[in-house]
């Protein structure tokens, strides 16, 4: 670092795509001033205050949990608010694009839908056969039996591991990493009963079985929550289940 | 949006695992051994071993066993890596294709060791 | 143009509008309910809570205390009968929060634990780590997707609330992803889209935070409620005012001066409590008014720490050592060694105040009802009268399952009575809307919004602070005037339609002037210090003869809003001396 | 309706983009030379199957310069899947004790003990036969 110039400004370049303007996306470089403390979205916040006020990109929290500013920055999958300016001073150079695979909607915002709808299609929530009354207090959860989902609960659907998975890109209909460890989330807490509603998206070819470990997705993952595990581990369940299924079926069930 | 069914891929899994763990912990000293150290010598040394291990039925199901698994688990991967190269093909020849590959080679495997 | 006609519209996808929707589903499930939010829910900024949410549940506590801490808390400016159910149902939301999945920390035993906060008599403050918002906001939308009559409208931006002889009938709203106009029809509407925290400089709060449902009702004719009252949370990461949890010193931690003396005992919060022996209600757990304006006097002695990044005292957690940080707050490590290059296992956090709530907002009742028929609202939008002149930490969120619940029910029970609003009833206000906006999107004038915008956060942190005086009041009255007048010669440049976020931005900007000045002229209405709001003019104590009230402040168009008054709620709890440490002891409370 | 998002389809050689990807090809690539060598293997087995001589035949073959090449990308490609498949088996094996869940470095390291002991006690049959 210390060999390294510490200049006032730094170049980025921008994609540019105006669905009524453009026919493919373009390339569009700014000067922005460089501070060691910016993140790459306050520099994008700089652009469009006061460099080009039609850029489009969506923000919010800036802290890093509400999943907002996913960008391919300099072709890597990641959050613009927790990276800086600082970690591309070698590079001299910053090139910001919409998530990859993703279609895109506008300049930096992917079309996400698809995405959210996949979240959505797995039964991401607690499945009981008896709800418990309130009144009889909380289902007990020992830090053993939490320690089994909460890794996978820390997802804060930013679609980074969708712009990192090729088995996505090459077939969108893939449910994909943080669907896939959504449902193993509900799949692996104590109080939920409703595993084998939500075995079926996981059995299916859009489901684990779409996955060839390629494990980018855990390699970008902002919150650690290592989705490639928890395919992997759900190709052993849906394994099982295959298992017990044939032997279902030749017991005539 | 989809409809979820069962994809049979359970299998081809298992056996890929399986073999995953054979070339793992036994191809690459299996193949120091026969680059290596199993020289040809006129004593016939190397002929008589194998055919000793090879007529014991541990020796049979061992060699089967690592033969058979690294034919599936290779080929299921170029299986899914001529997929991600984007080569195209018809879904099920593509299938018998390469799991047939392997089965067939397994099967002449398993009767070669029979008849030793 | 697309209409849509739903009995229940729910304005926000964060906890309060996710709460709200499951619970009109589950009152009445033959109802539609549709939940239009400017972002996917899970982007709402619920998901930046991380301290807790209170609820009693330890058998030494008692719901009494709760209802004693939240009144004093706020300054007795709290609505003593929304206080007084809201105690008596927190906990059992949390619970149902459990049930639907939750992640909250546990005892080794299995059950939920609690950790201590700010103004709180005893631990009630259930946590999920340091991402309580973060887990609850993702229960509830989880969990709102076993309602299949609930209908998202994600990334539709809400813009004005249509009215009928003083009944809501819907709203306007823009299709971001088209650019395109959608009335909603409903029987009712509920407003849950969260604080105005963006009208200041230095805030905690996300860049969506602009205050939109508040402007829309407070243009609807609905007043706003209590807006000078304003928290400035007192550990936010200097520069970007990022969120440094309370829970930091309800696990322990400390602040210190640049002496590395611990300042708060000379602030009527002391004795000072032996490190890594956190006591309720003293020095690091007095509440977050008392805290902000003793970092006010240490700025003023000069007592504090120049970084680049500003003024800051240290938030030392060195002593809780990394198994525990790790544990409890893992978050805040992350956010510490990112934004200020801080690891708080081996060194102190630079920390300083910012804008974190606004207790104010839109008037509503013990059943979340405004004063519009149809209209309900919850959440930080709302001034429901929980949190009076300072809101304790840990009451937001748990107040989004207690009100978040009533406003969907309440809605629910609304709608079956109501009729189905009309088209040709609102069309004029359509028209009439959507041609202002769309005027508005290809504006030429000379003003770059952008600048307007930084103005207001600038002229609000600086005139509407932690103290205020009158002349400052008046100054910044002035300001905002003349950025109203700005703002109406403001120039675009993106006339295309699909999401165009420099026009939203545009009509954000909007929303954060007239909601600035709702609370700079509640501000400067208000003689006396309390709570949140200190003056430093000759009116420093509190005033209850003139000002046991809340302020309600009217939207006049084009000009100045109007204020006006209204008798605080009370029911056991007489105004006292609101005391913090050894003095509330001596006083014997 | 106004929206027209664009769709970049994936080019074919998307794997070329980064290293994590072309990684993963190599790793995938290495099962090339692994599957030719079972293959032969078997052709090993016809060949023993057929006598000494001809058995003998193949072995020349196999540590001819040529053969020992072969040998040398085939055993570079089994420890580059060795590797591989060692550091992602940790992500699937997960084992729990009561509260205990065995360390992923352990599970790791659990399997590099067995592959050392494998591989030297091969080499001690094939050697003392």
């Amino acid at each position: 670092m210390s060999t390294v110039h510490v200049p006032s400004t730094i170049k980025i370049t921008v994609q540019r795509y105006r669905p009524e303007l453009d026919d493919k996306p373009w390339q569009q470089a700014f000067e922005v001033p460089y501070h060691f403390d910016l993140s790459v979205l306050e520099s994008l916040n700089y652009i469009k205050d006061n460099l080009d006020s039609s850029l489009s990109f969506r923000w919010s929290c800036r802290m890093a949990i509400c999943g907002s500013c996913g960008f391919m920055i300099n072709g890597v999958p990641k959050l613009g608010c927790k990276t800086f300016l600082r970690d591309y001073l070698e590079q001299g150079h910053i090139t910001i694009a919409a998530l990859d695979n993703f279609p895109i909607e506008k300049d930096l915002v992917a079309d996400i839908s698809g995405f959210v709808e996949k979240l959505e299609t797995v039964k991401p929530y607690l499945i009981r056969k008896q709800e418990k009354p309130l009144s009889e207090g909380e289902y007990l959860q020992t830090p053993a039996e939490v320690a089994r989902y909460k890794q996978f609960s820390q997802c804060i659907n930013c679609g980074l591991c969708y712009a990192a998975c090729p088995q996505f890109g090459r077939n969108p209909e893939f449910l994909g990493p943080a669907a896939l460890a959504l449902a193993y989330r509900y799949n692996k807490d104590s109080r939920d009963q409703g595993s084998s509603e939500r075995m079926p998206f996981l059995n299916s070819e859009q489901g684990v079985w779409s996955c060839t470990f390629v494990g980018y997705c855990s390699e970008v993952c902002p919150k650690h929550v290592d989705p490639a595990a928890a395919i992997n581990q759900g190709k052993l369940d849906s394994t099982l289940d295959y298992g017990l299924n044939l032997i279902g079926m030749a017991g005539g069930k | 949006m989809n409809t979820f069914k069962r994809s049979n891929e359970p299998i081809a899994w298992s056996l890929f695992g399986a073999g995953g763990m054979v070339v793992a912990f036994i191809i690459p000293v299996l193949a120091i051994i026969t680059g290596f150290l199993f020289v040809p010598d006129s004593s016939l040394r190397v002929y008589e071993l194998i055919d000793s291990w090879l007529s014991h039925w541990i020796g049979k199901v061992g060699l089967f066993l690592i033969i058979s698994l690294t034919l599936y688990h290779t080929v299921h991967r170029v299986y899914h890596g001529l997929h991600d190269l984007h080569v195209k093909g018809n879904d099920v020849l593509m299938l018998v294709l390469f799991y047939g590959t392997a089965t067939v080679l397994s099967v002449v495997c398993a009767a070669w060791l029979l008849v030793i | 143009m697309q209409t849509i006609k739903t009995d229940v519209l729910i304005i926000g996808a964060g906890g309060g509008g996710l709460r709200a929707a499951i619970a009109a589903a589950e009152a009445n499930p033959s109802i539609t309910i549709a939940q239009v939010s400017k972002v996917y829910p899970m982007r709402s900024h619920t998901v930046a809570a991380e301290g807790g949410a209170a609820g009693v549940i330890q058998d030494h506590d008692d719901v009494q205390y709760h209802f004693d801490d939240t009144v004093s808390g706020g300054d007795w400016l709290c609505d003593q009968d929304v206080v007084d159910y809201f105690v008596r149902h927190a906990t059992e939301e949390n619970m149902r929060l459990e049930h639907w999945g939750c992640p909250w920390s546990r005892k080794p035993d299995g059950r939920v634990n609690v950790r201590a906060f700010g103004g709180m008599k005893i631990e009630r403050t259930w946590f999920a780590a340091d991402k309580t918002g973060f887990h609850i906001l993702h229960t509830l939308f989880q969990t709102s997707l076993k309602f299949p009559q609930i209908t998202r409208y994600n990334e539709y931006f809400c813009t004005n609330l249509l009215v009928k002889d003083g009944v809501v009938q819907g709203v306007l709203a823009i299709d971001i992803a088209n650019g395109t106009f959608v009335t909603f029809l409903a029987k009712s509407v509920i407003i849950a889209t969260g604080g105005a925290g963006r009208v200041y400089r230095f805030n905690t709060n996300g860049g969506i935070v602009t205050g939109d449902g508040m402007a829309m009702a407070y243009r609807a004719g609905v007043p706003l409620r209590d807006m000078e009252f304003v928290q400035y949370h007192p550990t936010g990461l200097p520069g970007t005012g990022i969120l440094m949890t309370e829970g930091c010193r309800g696990e322990g931690g400390i602040l210190t001066n640049t002496d590395g003396y611990r300042y708060l005992q000379d602030y009527a919060l002391g004795p000072e409590t032996p490190i890594g022996e956190p006591k309720n209600k003293y020095m690091e757990l007095g509440p977050r008014d008392r805290l902000s304006q003793a970092f006010w006097h240490e700025e003023k002695k000069g007592r504090v720490i120049n970084t680049d990044r500003g003024t800051a005292v240290n938030l030392d957690l060195r002593h809780l050592g990394e198994a525990k940080i790790n544990e409890r707050l893992p978050f805040i490590r992350e956010l510490a060694k990112s934004y200020v290059g801080v690891d708080p296992v081996y060194a102190p956090i630079p920390v300083r105040p910012t804008v974190h709530y606004t207790m104010g907002g839109i008037q509503t009742n013990i059943r979340a009802e405004t004063p519009m028929t149809g209209l309900y609202a919850v959440g930080e939008c709302a001034s429901s009268g929980l949190h009076g002149a300072n809101r304790l930490g840990s009451n937001s969120l748990a107040e989004l399952g207690v009100f978040g619940r009533v406003a969907g029910e309440q809605a629910a029970l609304h709608a079956k009575q109501a009729d189905m609003p009309q088209m040709e009833d609102v069309q004029d206000q359509v028209n009439e809307q959507k041609a202002r906006w769309l005027a508005l999107r290809s504006a030429k004038g000379a003003e770059n919004p952008a600048h307007i915008r930084k103005e207001l956060a600038d002229v609000m942190e600086a005139g509407v602070g932690i103290y205020r005086l009158s002349s400052e009041l008046d100054s910044t009255k002035e300001k905002l005037a003349s950025l109203q007048e700005r703002y109406r010669n403001i120039g675009l440049n993106d006339g295309t339609n699909v999401f165009n976020t420099e026009w939203l931005y545009a009509i954000e900007l909007g929303f954060l002037l007239d909601v600035g000045e709702a609370m700079v002229h509640s501000a400067s209405g208000r003689t006396e210090s309390r709570g949140s709001h200190q003056r430093l003019d000759g009116f420093e104590t509190r005033n209850d003869v003139d000002f046991l009230k809340h302020t309600l402040a009217y939207w006049q168009p084009g000009s100045a809003p109007k204020t006006a008054y209204q008798d605080v709620v009370i029911t056991t709890s007489q105004p006292a001396t609101r005391a913090y440490g050894d003095a509330a002891n001596k006083k014997g409370s | 309706m106004n929206r027209k998002p664009y769709q970049q389809p994936q080019a074919a050689t998307w794997w070329f983009k980064n290293h994590f990807y072309r990684f993963y090809m190599l790793r995938e690539a290495s099962s090339v030379p692994v599957f030719l060598y079972a293959v032969w293997l078997l052709l090993g087995l016809f060949r023993l199957n057929q006598g000494a001589l001809e058995f003998n035949a193949w072995l020349a073959l196999n540590t001819s310069g040529v053969g020992q090449i072969l040998h040398l990308v085939v055993i570079a490609a089994a420890l580059l899947h060795a590797y591989t498949w060692f550091q992602l088996t940790p992500k699937i094996l997960v084992l729990r004790f009561g509260n205990f869940r065995v360390p992923d470095e352990w599970v790791m390291g659990g399997h590099y003990v067995t592959w050392v002991l494998v591989t030297i006690g091969m080499l001690w049959l094939a050697i003392t036969g």
